[in-house]
């Protein structure tokens, strides 16, 4: 409907291209081309009957609203691989990376050749235990890349770093164990010489930490715990406790049932932040285990929050409990941006982070004092934050307990927003790539069976009132509401890029959109093979035209072995993707556009 | 007549002498005294009754009436018996009315709430209780089973919740009975007036093992029971000899870990009793066996045949695994 | 006349008995003889125990050891990794599809010894007996004929129709790549 | 014992109808059991409506159209149902064969209608409790209807064979009759509590 | 067949054919055909009344058998003689059993025998209908004992509460089994109450007026209205109890919005009036029978009739009496207690009632009287008992211990079971025209009062030992062990006591003394026709002049001739006088009621296992059902 009435172009700037499209099979085991011809049938079957004709402008080399409806598909890149597409792919101008889903293979696509060959492949060794860890929309591993070098972490947990020139490793530890439950969802942080990592698994009652490799030999500096003893924390003489309560020594056992801490919970999976100008980082832990709120009574210290920890040692310098004694299984771990600017006359140094509790919170980040929290989504478990103590007015009706059904929670678990948002200066609007749902949850016993599920709730989704299961969200961040919002008819998972006057992003049904960042309006779309888990990234070629890539693959092939007819599928996943399509071609495939 | 004493004034001295530590009768706290001051009430005042409908009886069956009256004098006997008749239903309904109040009354004494209780949860699993103490700091707040603690004279208010089916607790030397019902919250209040242990058993049908569903009410002076709940917040003790360390390793890597906490250690399943002080309960299985390394060793290598049908499996140990890991559990005070 | 219903009634006896049964104690020779699987070189499919059949497959038939499954299932924390139709970390079991064979060694050994793909072995954790009913009640989970004896829906949440209503051929439309 | 005649019952009539009919008197003891059904599952419905924090549960509100075309279809047929019991009563088998051919029409119609009424409670009887007391409620009374029209389809082929001229027979179709109204009565109330209570 | 001979009536009978024409011809009419056939196809009242009769006392005999093996269980503590699954399943199927195949049903049955004879007509109202609820009875009692021989027998108590009796926690077809029992039971009581009502309403003798009533036909009357109105309940509750657990509705599931109580409020609304249809019959059984042994009518008649129809109508008001420890409002629960304590009124006014006749009277010491008199002494004292646990503090004590186990035998036992039993030994005489044995009568008046009371009373204090209900077994060191063994000693006596009724009964109906239409000279009409009546009941209607019709008319009995003698054809009066207004024609005989009732049976087991036997096995029940009323052209049907 909407996408039918709107001039943006699909498909047909697909032709051109796909006649330079070289047709060569390279024969990997994961990865080899298709042809335009390939791609063009995929597409026809997937949005039938939508191709219009549009004004095409004169060419530019910039991505701009006025440029984009000239990008034009320069080539795919298919993977086979069958798992969920999370991780942005990395471009340094000549080269870029590509990690697959676990088991993983990195991939250093030459940009300068017309069809993008392999540079090199690397396939790291692979426990495939892990493959039962990863879960719940986060993340399989990540890859940053800094000084020449590229830093993997893997989800069976490993990191390792390897040069970006020829693949060639340079050193893996073992930072991770997935026997535990426990694995690594998001790409370290280079950050000073020292590469940052924190574990995942939430869900399987493995304790939270944070540590700090050497980036050099990947040493271990330090590893701090989300929950424990305040040594284990890294809380001492520098912690400025918020509020009342937090001064109290070891909060992380005090506020926990005796010896549910040790497995609290609180895994920093998401990403993690550095201000090099203050020497801080910032990250957000999970939520505590179990998600049934009966077995941890407590605020559940320090899970559900934000950390501000000095890099040099990870001593905390404050912490932000978002969801103390956290009832939904939401956890902080949304990505958060640095901005430094005005804010209500002043400028100042700000940390915005749209939380899972549908709050965009507005902090300095020096001090860690909120300074504005508005929701963004329909929410109705909580009125509102606090700003004094920083908590959340909870609604008693929405209150969680063993053996009770709690209905029309909003939002759901796992959070109103999973991706990463993005900012615009010039806009001043922050893109929130959001989740509309609610959910029924029930509340059972959870066990604990070391590497097995900690949970102890059964969910089912549901969309919250109004349109749409998710929403691109435009938040004025200075009025603390949205500029406008583009309905989605599914959530939103993938994060938002925002470049040059543009906010793109992909859909789990597989439509990469590109809005106006000042209106909203839709200036291109363009569907893809597969749903769209990941961040689309924009970069400039070594042509100096601007490139736009993204992994598309939504994992929802045979292999994902979903049944959605199953309302708890999915952590209630199920029940509201029961009329997602399936993709005509599950795999991950990489779709780079060209700016002509 | 003789039968009559037989049956009748024999029981009543039966129940005057009725004690124990599961009996109505021997009230041990505000509410069981109401209740019992009510019961001899009641039985008092039906009793009484009862035995002048029987002396009546007795006296119209033994009564030989004329063979032949004059029709006027039957007239009038049936008049009078109208107004006897009148006069016993106007009785009756008095009597009832009387009751009717006093059991109203003793409603509103018993169900007082107190504001400074002591909190205690209870959920009732098939065919077990969990015991869970309240407290404001999460890290005082400790699980137990099977064994409630009490102080002497403090008001205690009981959180009953059901973890499968409908279960009802009682223990009628402290307080009436209250039913478990999943779904829904009940309340138990009442204040412990007299030290000594006491028994509960589950008093609504609840399956195979209905029967085996028992829990130990131990009332201790506020000392005593301050002890113990600094004891029970501890975690586990750590095994001593060679045998309890081996003990410890069989609980934590055979089928045991799964289901049962032991804090302090790596096992922290929650399907069956946190067994951290289980050494230290007077009983084991819901009140089946003592705790003894005996009874512990024979629970442990055969629960179907001790109580048939418990959630409790046969885990098949070695002869040494069942020696050390009950001897390792008799241990954890 | 009367022969007849006298004929009826036999096989519903037999039946009967077997499905309704409630043996609460498996005799340790028979557990460990029920632990005797032997399975074929890739690890899918084998020969199961003798003394399975020689019972009558009890775990597959019988009312109350398929709930007995039924209850593991969630306690062990199956629903955690799997739900019903596929959790966060583990595919559906009730769609029929199993990636190491529906037939019942093929599942008894996948509890017992894991699968690489993060499956974890229960060895530890279950008794043989427990595996048995976990499996019995697997197959029926992912069952397309509900079987008299399969278990009804549980005291909770509502999402998919019970295993005594056939969940794998379901009321809900299948889609046709299955 | 010895007897004595006191009385001869010879010149009474054979058959009454109304209330010297056993019939009419055993219609009305189902009447009041079946009265007693819906009752109970009105009280369950309304029982499981105070509990619940929000009603309906989980659903939209029913849509209305079809079960308000069934009233009024079950309101209209109370025309020849009244026709057809004065018919019966002046013993015009003509009339009322004509009459039963009419009511199985108007019997069945509602029927048809309800097809389309069970999807328009917009909920699942296995969804929740709200969807199954609402499947219960509308079950137990399409179950009255579909009774009942069996009942008047036999009655009509009856009246068509040979047994149909007989004042056993003009007595038991005013009792389907009677009975007729019985399910268009109950009709009315379960309507409002379908339709009204989830807007409430 | 002439003109002439369809509408021949009895007045000009005896004039053209002679004596006992007249009672050739009804025999000819109202007979049952002889051989298997038409044993199926009777509608005759006493015929399938007696069949009532008998199989109830066969489940009755059945359910002692497990009671005594639950006291066998019960008499060690730690007992090992039964399992605790079979131990479950038989305290389950004794109280189902009980409850839903004997105390009911007998109070049905006596009902179905006696009330076309007290009220003077010669079929019950819709006999058919009587036929197939014998069947579908029957044939539910069969279901559920051929389910506890296949191990599937019901384990979830008489009252069988969710959720242990719901789709988690009851595996296997066992509590569908219990819920489908219910049904059948429910069906034929439902039948017969339909039945009674009609009779009673339309079918009395002419001159009966509603203040000539016999005081059991009050009774009957007030049970039947109260089965229409209470049964539905437990219809309604135990088909949706097997809807959760076989289609998966959600009625009794909290995380659904359903609620576990909602259960227990539909099974008692049914479940407390229940007691009073079990305990009314005997009450009216009783008055009518105490004139006989203290040779003068009843004292207040009025006042008993008050009573009775007091009890049944507060039966309805006190259902959570059962429900006082589940946690309700105070205000609700000080409300039912107080109506709970009410029925005392009622119940105490029929006490002094009794008591003032006796006085008035001149007792004869019969058999049937002195179960009367063990009725007063255990029905008074479990009465008190009924206070007692009718207060809502007492009962959170007093709740589901062997005190509630001792307190409702009493009440059952010493209230219904013993003026039942009494009520046999009195109208034994008229069902099979022999005596019952007067020597082995008190023998057995003897063993079961003692028996009863001393296996029961002991239960009282056992309860307030702590002792709950339906555990298979208790540990030792709580001392009920002494008490226990005397318990299960004793029941020895009460078995014993039933046997000697049983042996009794089959030895008189074969070789009791001839009885004769009269041998208690009692009132009531029944006594007015041979022993057994014949099956027309009545050559000539009865007019009823008084209360007690063949003390006021001892000379000659008045009667009113001119029904026809070769159709069946009954007489329908007025409700309130009883005035002629006109004749009606009854049922022939019919296989169809059987086949109906078979067709049904097969439905009810078939849909244990799938939903789908509701669509599917309905087809045969609706074509026995058009079978059962199409028009044959008999007399009957074509008149």
């Amino acid at each position: 409907m909407r996408l039918a009435a709107l001039p943006a172009v699909v498909g047909h700037s697909i032709t051109p291209v796909a006649a330079a499209v070289v047709d060569r099979e390279l024969g990997q085991p994961w990865g080899f081309r298709v042809t335009g011809w390939a791609v063009a049938a995929l597409l026809a079957m997937a949005l039938p009957g939508n191709v219009g004709a549009a004004e095409v402008p004169p060419a530019e080399k910039e991505l701009t609203p006025a440029s984009v409806g000239q990008l034009r598909l320069a080539f795919t890149f298919r993977t086979h691989h069958p798992g969920p597409a999370t991780q942005a792919p990395l471009a340094d101008g000549k080269t870029l990376f590509l990690l697959t889903p676990f088991p993983h293979t990195l991939y250093a696509l030459d940009l300068a050749t017309p069809d993008a060959t392999v540079r090199w492949r690397y396939t790291p060794e692979a426990d495939g235990t892990a493959r039962g860890r990863s879960c719940c929309g986060e993340g399989q591993g990540g890859m940053s890349l800094e000084g020449g070098r590229l830093y993997v972490n893997t989800l069976d947990g490993r990191t390792l770093a390897l040069d970006a020139a020829n693949g060639a490793p340079a050193w893996e530890v073992r930072t991770a164990d997935p026997s535990s439950g426990e694995s690594l969802a998001s790409a370290p942080l280079p950050a000073g010489g020292k590469l940052l990592l924190g574990n995942a698994g939430d869900r399987f009652g493995v304790r939270g930490w944070i540590a700090a490799l050497d980036a050099g030999t990947g040493r271990r500096l330090w590893r701090l715990h989300s929950t424990g003893e305040d040594a284990e924390v890294g809380i001492g003489a520098g912690f400025r406790p918020l509020y009342p309560g937090d001064d109290r020594a070891d909060r992380g056992v005090a506020s926990w049932p005796p010896s549910a801490w040790q497995q609290g919970g609180g895994g920093v999976s998401g990403p993690i932040l550095w201000d090099a100008g203050s020497g801080l980082v910032f990250h957000g832990t999970g939520h505590p285990a179990p998600l049934v709120p009966d077995q941890r009574q407590g605020d559940n210290r320090w899970t559900s929050g934000l950390f501000a920890r000095e890099l040099e040692t990870g001593r905390a310098r404050w912490f932000d409990p978002l969801n103390s004694h956290d009832l939904y299984g939401l956890g902080a771990t949304a990505s958060s941006l640095l901005l430094d600017r005005d804010w209500r006359g002043a400028p100042r140094r700000l940390l915005v982070h749209p939380d899972a509790n549908g709050h965009v919170y507005v902090l300095d980040r020096g001090t860690g004092e909120i300074l504005s929290a508005e929701p963004f989504v329909p929410v109705n478990a909580t009125a509102g934050v606090d700003l004094a103590t920083g908590a959340l007015r909870r609604d008693e009706s929405k209150a969680v307990r063993r053996g009770r059904m709690t209905r029309d929670i909003c939002p759901a678990s796992p959070g109103a927003v999973t991706g990463a948002s993005a900012f615009l200066p010039e806009t001043g609007l922050l893109y929130i790539p959001s989740r509309r749902l609610c959910m029924d949850m029930e509340a059972r016993n959870a066990n604990y069976i070391r590497g097995t599920g900690f949970t102890g709730a059964n969910l089912r989704l549901r969309p919250a009132d109004g349109e749409g299961q998710g929403a691109l969200v435009g938040w004025d961040l200075e009025a603390g509401r949205p500029a406008w919002t583009v309905p989605e008819r599914f959530p939103l998972s993938g994060g938002v890029l925002a470049t040059g006057g543009l906010v793109v992003y992909g859909t789990l049904d597989g439509v990469l959109k590109a809005l106006d960042a000042r209106s909203g309006a839709v200036l291109w779309q363009f569907q893809a093979a597969s749903g769209i888990l990941s961040r689309p990234v924009a970069f400039r070629g070594p042509d100096g035209h601007a490139q736009l890539a993204v992994l598309a693959g939504s994992g929802d092939g045979p292999e994902a072995e979903i049944d959605r007819r199953d309302a708890s599928a999915e952590d209630g996943m199920g029940n509201v993707l029961r009329d997602l399509p399936r993709s005509p071609d599950p795999g991950v495939t990489l779709y780079m556009f060209r700016l002509p | 007549m003789s039968a009559f004493l037989l049956r009748c004034v024999l029981p009543l001295l039966l129940l005057a002498g009725c004690s124990g530590w599961q009996s109505a009768l021997d009230p041990r706290a505000d509410a069981a005294q109401e209740l019992h001051g009510l019961f001899w009430l009641f039985t008092i005042t039906c009793g009484i009754v009862w035995a002048v409908v029987m002396l009546v009886l007795a006296g119209a069956l033994l009564r030989r009436p004329a063979a032949a009256r004059p029709e006027e004098e039957r007239g009038r006997a049936e008049r009078r018996s109208g107004r006897v008749v009148g006069g016993a239903v106007a009785a009756t309904v008095l009597v009832i009315a009387g009751l009717t109040l006093a059991s109203f009354f003793a409603t509103r004494g018993i169900s007082a709430d107190h504001p400074e209780a002591l909190v205690v949860r209870l959920r009732g699993f098939q065919w077990w209780w969990e015991v869970t103490y309240d407290d404001p700091s999460p890290n005082w707040v400790f699980i137990t089973a099977n064994e409630l603690h009490l102080p002497l004279g403090r008001p205690v208010r009981l959180e009953l919740a059901a973890a499968d089916v409908i279960h009802s607790f009682w223990v009628p030397n402290l307080a009436g009975k209250q039913d478990m019902i999943p779904g829904r919250d009940n309340v138990l209040a009442f204040t412990p007036t007299q030290a000594g242990t006491y028994r509960a058993q589950c008093a609504e049908f609840c399956g195979l093992q209905h029967a085996h569903m028992a829990l130990q009410v131990v009332v201790e002076t506020p000392e005593e029971f301050g002890r113990w709940r600094a004891t029970q917040v501890a975690a586990a003790a750590a095994p001593e000899s060679a045998e309890e360390v081996a003990g410890r390793a069989v609980l934590e890597g055979k089928a045991c870990a799964a289901c049962h906490t032991v804090r302090g250690t790596a096992a922290a399943g929650t399907l069956g009793p946190d067994l951290t002080h289980v050494g230290g309960r007077r009983n084991i299985a819901a009140g089946m066996l003592p705790t003894t390394r005996g009874a512990m060793a024979a629970w442990i290598a055969d629960p179907q045949t001790i109580k048939p049908g418990n959630n409790m499996p046969m885990v098949p140990l070695s002869a040494d695994e069942l020696q050390a890991v009950s001897a390792y559990l008799v241990r954890l005070r | 006349m009367r022969v007849i219903p006298a004929a009826l009634l036999l096989p519903l006896i037999l039946a009967g008995c077997k499905r309704e049964a409630r043996e609460t104690r498996l005799d340790p020779p028979v557990a460990e003889a029920l632990g005797g699987v032997r399975v074929m070189a890739n690890g899918i499919s084998g020969q199961p125990p003798m003394v399975n059949a020689a019972q009558g497959e009890p775990y597959r038939n019988n009312a109350y050891q398929l709930a007995q499954g039924k209850r593991l299932y969630e306690w062990f924390n199956c629903q955690g990794c799997h739900a019903d139709g596929g959790g966060a970390s583990g595919p559906a079991l009730m769609n029929g599809w199993w990636r190491y064979g529906p037939d019942a060694v093929s599942i008894f050994v996948t509890l017992r010894d894991g699968r690489p793909n993060g499956m974890p072995s229960f060895r530890d954790r279950l008794t043989t007996e427990q595996m048995w009913q976990l499996t019995g009640y697997l197959q029926n989970l992912g069952a397309t004929v509900a079987a008299t004896a399969a278990p009804s829906r549980n005291d909770a949440m509502q999402t998919r129709p019970a295993e005594n209503r056939a969940p794998a051929m379901g009321a809900l439309p299948v889609s046709p790549d299955r | 014992m010895r007897h004595r005649v006191v009385a001869d019952l010879s010149a009474l009539p054979l058959h009454g109808s109304g209330s010297s009919s056993q019939t009419w008197w055993g219609t009305l003891a189902f009447m009041l059991i079946e009265g007693m059904g819906f009752a109970l599952a009105i009280g369950v419905y309304l029982y499981l409506y105070s509990l619940a924090p929000h009603w309906p549960i989980g659903a939209p509100p029913p849509d209305p159209v079809p079960g308000g075309v069934i009233a009024l279809l079950l309101l209209a047929s109370t025309v020849p149902n009244l026709l057809v019991a004065r018919w019966a009563k002046r013993q015009d088998l003509r009339r009322v064969r004509i009459g039963l051919v009419i009511m199985s029409v108007a019997g069945v119609l509602p029927l048809i209608v309800r097809i389309w009424e069970f999807p328009a409670l917009n909920v699942s009887w296995d969804s929740n409790a709200y969807g199954s007391v609402v499947w219960l409620v509308l079950g137990l009374h399409t179950l009255h209807m579909l009774t009942d029209v069996m009942d008047t389809l036999v009655l009509m082929a009856v009246m068509f064979s040979r047994h149909g001229d007989n004042r056993r027979r003009y007595g038991d179709v005013e009792d389907n009759s009677l009975y007729w109204y019985f399910v268009v009565l109950t009709w009315l109330p379960i309507y409002a509590l379908l339709y009204g209570v989830p807007r409430l | 067949m002439t003109p002439a001979e369809r509408d021949l009536r009895d007045a000009a009978l005896e004039a053209t054919e002679g004596a006992g024409a007249l009672e050739r011809r009804l025999e000819r009419t109202w007979r049952t055909r002889e051989g298997f056939w038409g044993a199926l196809s009777t509608v005759d009242h006493k015929i399938i009344g007696r069949r009532y009769i008998v199989t109830a006392f066969a489940f009755l005999a059945l359910g002692g058998v497990l009671a005594m093996l639950m006291r066998l269980q019960l008499a060690r503590p730690e007992s090992r003689f039964l399992s605790a699954d079979l131990y479950n399943q038989i305290f389950t199927i004794h109280g189902a059993n009980m409850m839903f195949l004997f105390a009911v049903p007998v109070a049905e049955a006596m009902a179905v025998y006696l009330v076309p004879l007290l009220v003077g007509t010669r079929n019950i109202a819709f006999p058919r209908l009587g036929a197939f609820s014998y069947w579908v009875y029957l044939f539910g009692g069969i279901m559920l004992w051929v389910a506890f021989i296949l191990q599937t027998g019901p384990d979830v108590g008489w009252f069988a509460y969710v959720p242990l009796s719901g789709p988690q926690y009851a595996s296997g077809k066992r509590a569908d089994v219990w819920a489908q029992m219910i049904t059948f039971t429910e069906i034929s009581a439902l039948a017969v109450a339909v039945e009674i009502v009609v009779t009673v309403l339309k079918q009395r003798a002419p001159g009966m007026s509603l203040d000539r009533i016999p005081i059991v036909v009050w009774a009957m009357l007030v049970m039947a209205f109260m089965i229409i109105l209470a049964m539905p309940a437990v219809v309604t509750g135990s088909s949706v109890l097997i809807m959760d657990r076989l289609v998966g509705t959600h009625f009794f599931n909290p995380a659904e919005g359903g609620d576990v109580l909602l259960w227990q409020h539909l099974f008692w609304f049914f479940g407390h009036p229940e007691v009073y249809i079990i305990f009314l019959p005997s009450v009216g059984m009783l008055s009518t029978m105490l004139p006989s042994f203290v040779r003068r009518p009843i004292f207040g008649y009025l006042a008993l009739v008050m009573s009775i129809m007091a009890i049944g109508v507060l039966a309805f008001g006190l259902w959570v009496h059962h429900m006082f420890t589940t946690g309700l409002p105070r205000l609700g629960e000080s409300f039912f207690t107080a109506s709970s304590m009410a029925i005392a009124v009622p119940a105490g006014t029929q006490i002094f009632c009794w008591i003032a006749t006796i006085w008035l009277g001149r007792p004869v010491f019969r058999v049937p009287f002195l179960f009367i008199l063990a009725f007063f002494f255990t029905f008074v004292l479990g009465g008190m008992t009924g206070v007692m646990v009718a207060s809502v503090p007492l009962d959170t004590q007093l709740h589901d211990t062997y005190f509630v186990v001792a307190h409702f035998h009493y009440v059952l036992v010493g209230g219904a079971v013993f003026p039942l039993l009494g009520a046999i030994y009195y109208w034994f005489p008229k069902i099979t025209g022999r005596m019952m044995s007067e020597r082995i009568g008190r023998w057995v008046v003897g063993l079961l009062f003692l028996g009863f009371n001393f296996t029961f009373f002991p239960m009282h204090i056992l309860g307030l030992q702590g002792m709950p209900r339906r555990i298979y077994a208790y540990p030792p060191e709580l001392g009920w062990g002494g008490m226990n063994l005397f318990v299960s000693l004793c029941s020895i006596a009460l078995a014993a006591g039933f046997l000697l009724f049983f042996v009794d009964a089959v030895r008189s109906a074969r070789k009791g003394p001839p009885a004769g239409d009269n041998p208690w000279d009692a009132s009531t009409l029944e006594w007015a026709t041979t022993s057994p009546p014949p099956p027309y009941n009545f050559a000539r209607i009865p007019v009823v002049t008084s209360a007690a019709p063949l003390w006021d008319e001892r000379a000659a009995l008045p009667v009113a001739s001119g029904l026809s003698v070769n159709r069946r054809e009954l007489l329908i009066t007025t409700m309130g006088t009883a005035t002629p207004e006109v004749r009606e024609t009854s049922p022939q005989n019919s296989i169809w009621p059987f086949w109906a009732a078979l067709a049904t049976s097969v439905m009810l087991v078939w849909s244990i296992f799938s939903p789908w036997a509701l669509v599917w096995a309905s087809i045969p029940v609706a074509i026995t059902l058009i079978g059962w009323f199409w028009p044959r052209g008999t007399p009957e049907d074509d008149a």
